[in-house]
């Protein structure tokens, strides 16, 4: 195992991979930025280090920065958390030629899997099932116009380089895909100094389910069970389960393996889920992408399997053999995330920045609280609004909703708005406690009125 | 009493009484006095001392310095702190030197390069922060100068 | 008085009675004083309404009629109030009644016992404040008094 | 299931219940002193009622005033806690001549293992080892001495309705017996307005292993695996874990028979535990009484079984079948608590009332928190000085013992002192590490200073 670690992230999954380390006896360094410096959260970390000012371009995307900050601070490996430069294969190369551990796949596979196009063929040439659209990247207009013409509408325009819901746009006729792929350029652009997309089918009534998988450099590769992450709002994740309650046992065990098969067959090592889309009319399963990187979601499946994945990632990064063979793993019960964020329900749910008055969280049986705050935290305005996570787990799913429902209304936060009456209405839905959802219940929801 | 006057004296006031908020309204007379709110700022316990970072060499503020106009030269970037390019050689400046924006007060290594740190102020080096060779973070003070052009 | 000495005075009040927040508007006279807070009274998000117990008759409080000195008749123990020993009956007491310290006032019943209640308090009956037949918990008000002996 | 449940307790356990009932959709009604009136707990429950003054023995120990808002709130059951009324039969006797279901089992059988003695009796009529001592309670201190010479110093005195460690007093001579007899005789005259008492040998390596039962009206009985809780101050648990680290798997499924025969042999209804005390030094182990009702320390249990103790409590009492069959019954891992008093360890570790100024709870994977209080929280002087419980689960001992330790460091309480340095010294002694503890082990860890 490591003897000391960098963090390269920040909130509350940095806080996850720092306790993480203590409990593995593993010295932390975590990095901040001028926004965070001062947080109470680094304060459990061994050692912090300052690496730029509050904008994540100049701090937690900063690569040399938090490359020299491995160095001055002489760390054996670093943990990229999700988002930030999570899936960045420069990073993780530089890493590599830094000899610094990057705990993740290798850059090579960052690469090819980070492109969506790549990762397609990838997917194909593997007889896994992917959703009709373009088999490249996308940029020119009648490229675009063409295979919408071909897979029909309503399709899907995607940034190549996006994530986390971002450059995700519908359109539903050529007027729409031409205004939608502009802005979806300019945006990627922006955010990701790449504009390339690709354009795929959309499915009207589909769930998102996704599978965990962990695999050592050893070739032993193992997955956990899935995720159904259906509950979205702009393509954002609000609620996540497991297991998924909109598939059947059949379609379960045929996922498994197709994610397990894809996983190999690129060599893939440490944590990563991968992402499919399951029509609700037909059953039929796509793959979607694969996240390169431990997820927001993965404290369900470590509820209901018991195994602590970012101990996992810690192990498999520094040479260990899993810990678990696939039949000594077993599922058991049901583990529902709520994701709180910091946002004004009465203002189109923008982000709401400020100081936290009141901060009380609840607790008891079956409750887990993974999250950075506290009374008095102050939530910067430069990054995600993500102020903790609420998981819970039951024996069935009807206790694990009234046992969220009943956390859900133990809270107790002041000085920001908050999503957990979105949640709490979700949660009082007949069709959520009927598991009749897919991947637009909760903007129906929402259109639906106050 | 000036407005000023007021406003001063409320500070000190609630300074010396821990207030938060002090609100005045004097036309029918609205006023409005918070007490420091009871609530937490460290939320965690300390962590144990860092181990591999040390504490700068007087790092510690002065506010009283502080309050006579100096001015610090921070780290622009994370990495070590030379205060002569080469081992050995002379510091690139010490306390007494006259700065000018341009002059280069010391080089900060990061990823096997050696960048070179402007003083970016006019004046007087009045003290070294860091010690030859030692990490710095974002941020970081560096030196303490006395501006000889325009207060702080 | 001048505002900075109101404050002061109003400082000083904070500090001894551990005020968290004063408020004063002085035309047609608004008071507002807190008390410390520090963290948060409410720690949970109030439960649904009460379903068994409805709130008793007239037991919002009624300050200026306390600070007129009227004394309350609590119940001392949990159970059904009733303001007459039999159904139909009369009541043993109601407005403008006077009391002595043995007056039965009403009867409250608890696991199949009538427990008769006396006044303990000499006056005037001004308010009775729980309906008959409704329950009542330990300390709940049953009766305002305007004592006739010694004030409040 | 019932429709409307009374709680007659208080804290952090009624809390337990509360949260219990309404993940179960069950009404709840809390009870309150006037000195816990207007605490935040009660505001979850649907509907509270004062007792009663401050005092124990006017409220909470109450039992007309606690029928009485039985009555007028028309529930179906109370559930009495631990503690305070859980294990008076004569209450549990009201509860049943006033047609209220008592939550816990028969009177007849509270009466019968809470009198010791007479629980002795029915152990050895069953063939389980019981410790040397008297077989009926002792009042006349010849009785006492002669008992004493026949089995031997050290001996232990033990208040025949005592509980929670009250009342308990070691014996080396004769002179020591005579007055610690006094002692004992005039606390428990107090406590529990009877005075007799019994003698039994004392074990002076001994470790306290206790068995969770579970057993509904229709006959079925199972076991939920073992609690160590040998860590005790002043015969009150400090640390409590499952499994236990001292004992064999052989003596393990010896002790699981034996504790599920003498709970058939009385017919036992509800939760219990049966406590035993294992020696040491020869691995012999001894019926010490059996629990007729939740123990403070059943969440470990809940942990590694993913049993609802509360939940099972109360669809056993409704009248439904055990949910769970012996052989479904899997332990997975490890769990730990510690239960944080408010006390001053630089005073005696007198319980210390007072407001809590500052308060932040850990969180994170395998941690769960069970406390009633809150930042601002003013702790009543009346009653039990514990603030709640910390308790994680992991795969190992040693993960658990690692979590435990980041957690407590995460903990930040300010306002009161509490036991979480002395919980921080134990985690670090190496005999705790190496599972060598025994019921003496805090004593000595105190004496040695600091």
């Amino acid at each position: 195992m490591f003897s000391r670690v960098l963090i390269a992230n920040r909130g509350e999954i940095a806080l996850r991979i720092i306790r993480a380390c203590k409990e593995l006896g593993v010295e932390t360094v975590a990095v901040c930025s001028k926004a965070d410096e001062g947080a109470e959260y680094l304060k459990l970390a061994d050692n912090t280090v300052c690496i730029g000012p509050s904008s994540p371009e100049q701090s937690y995307l900063n690569v040399p920065s938090i490359i020299s900050a491995a160095e001055i601070t002489d760390v054996e490996a670093i943990h990229p958390g999700y988002g930030f430069l999570s899936e960045a294969s420069h990073f993780a190369e530089i890493c590599e030629s830094s000899n610094i551990t990057f705990i993740g796949p290798s850059a090579k596979t960052l690469k090819m899997m980070g492109d969506k196009a790549e990762a397609r063929r990838v997917a194909v040439a593997n007889k896994v099932p992917v959703l009709p659209g373009s088999e490249s990247t996308v940029t020119g207009q009648q490229e675009a116009l063409g295979i919408a013409h071909k897979i029909g509408y309503p399709v899907l325009i995607k940034a190549a380089a996006g994530g986390g819901g971002r450059g995700i746009r519908i359109a539903h006729n050529d007027a729409s895909l031409v205004s939608s792929m502009a802005v979806a350029q300019r945006e990627s652009e922006t955010a990701f100094k790449d504009s390339s997309l690709y354009i795929e089918k959309f499915i009207e009534h589909a769930c998102h389910v996704e599978v965990q998988i962990l695999a050592d450099q050893h070739g032993n590769i193992i997955h956990l069970g899935e995720r159904d992450c259906s509950l979205q709002r702009r393509h954002q994740k609000l609620l996540e389960e497991t297991p998924s309650p909109s598939i059947s046992q059949h379609q379960r065990s045929e996922l498994y393996k197709t994610a397990v098969k894809l996983a190999k067959a690129v060599n893939y090592v440490n944590a990563g889920t991968v992402e499919f889309l399951v029509n609700k009319q037909d059953g039929k399963f796509y793959f979607i992408e694969m996240n390169t990187r431990l997820q927001v979601e993965h404290p369900v499946t470590e509820m209901v399997s018991g195994v602590d994945l970012v101990k996992e990632q810690l192990r498999i990064a520094s040479g260990e053999h899993l810990g678990h063979r696939q039949k000594q793993i077993t599922l058991n019960g049901v583990a529902i995330e709520c994701r709180i964020y910091a946002e004004d329900p009465d203002n189109g749910f923008r982000p709401q920045p400020g100081r936290i008055t009141v901060y009380h969280v609840p607790g008891g049986n079956g409750v887990r609280i993974d999250s950075h705050v506290h009374q008095g935290y102050e939530i910067p305005s430069y990054y995600d609004s993500m102020i903790g996570k609420l998981i819970v787990h039951q024996g069935t799913r009807q206790e694990a909703v009234a046992c969220l429902k009943r956390a859900l209304n133990e809270y107790r936060i002041e000085g920001v708005k908050t999503t957990i009456p979105l949640h709490l209405r979700i949660l009082n839905h007949p069709n959520y406690l009927n598991g009749d959802v897919d991947t637009a219940f909760v903007e129906r929801l929402l259109m639906n009125g106050g | 009493m000036s407005t000023m006057d007021k406003i001063k004296e409320l500070i000190s006031l609630m300074n010396a009484n821990d207030l938060s908020e002090i609100e005045i309204q004097e036309d029918t007379l609205r006023i409005k006095v918070k007490k420091t709110n009871g609530g937490f700022q460290p939320a965690f316990l300390p962590s144990v001392p860092s181990g591999s970072l040390p504490a700068p060499v007087g790092s510690v503020q002065h506010p009283l310095l502080k309050k006579d106009n100096l001015k610090e030269i921070t780290s622009p970037m994370v990495g070590t702190f030379y205060r002569a390019a080469t081992p050995g050689a002379e510091p690139h400046v010490g306390v007494g030197d006259v700065l000018d924006p341009d002059t280069v007060v010391c080089v900060i290594e990061a990823m096997k390069i050696i960048n070179e740190i402007k003083a970016e102020v006019t004046g007087k080096v009045v003290e070294v922060l860091v010690e030859d060779g030692m990490p710095v973070e974002f941020g970081q003070p560096l030196f303490r100068v006395q501006p000889t052009v325009s207060g702080g």
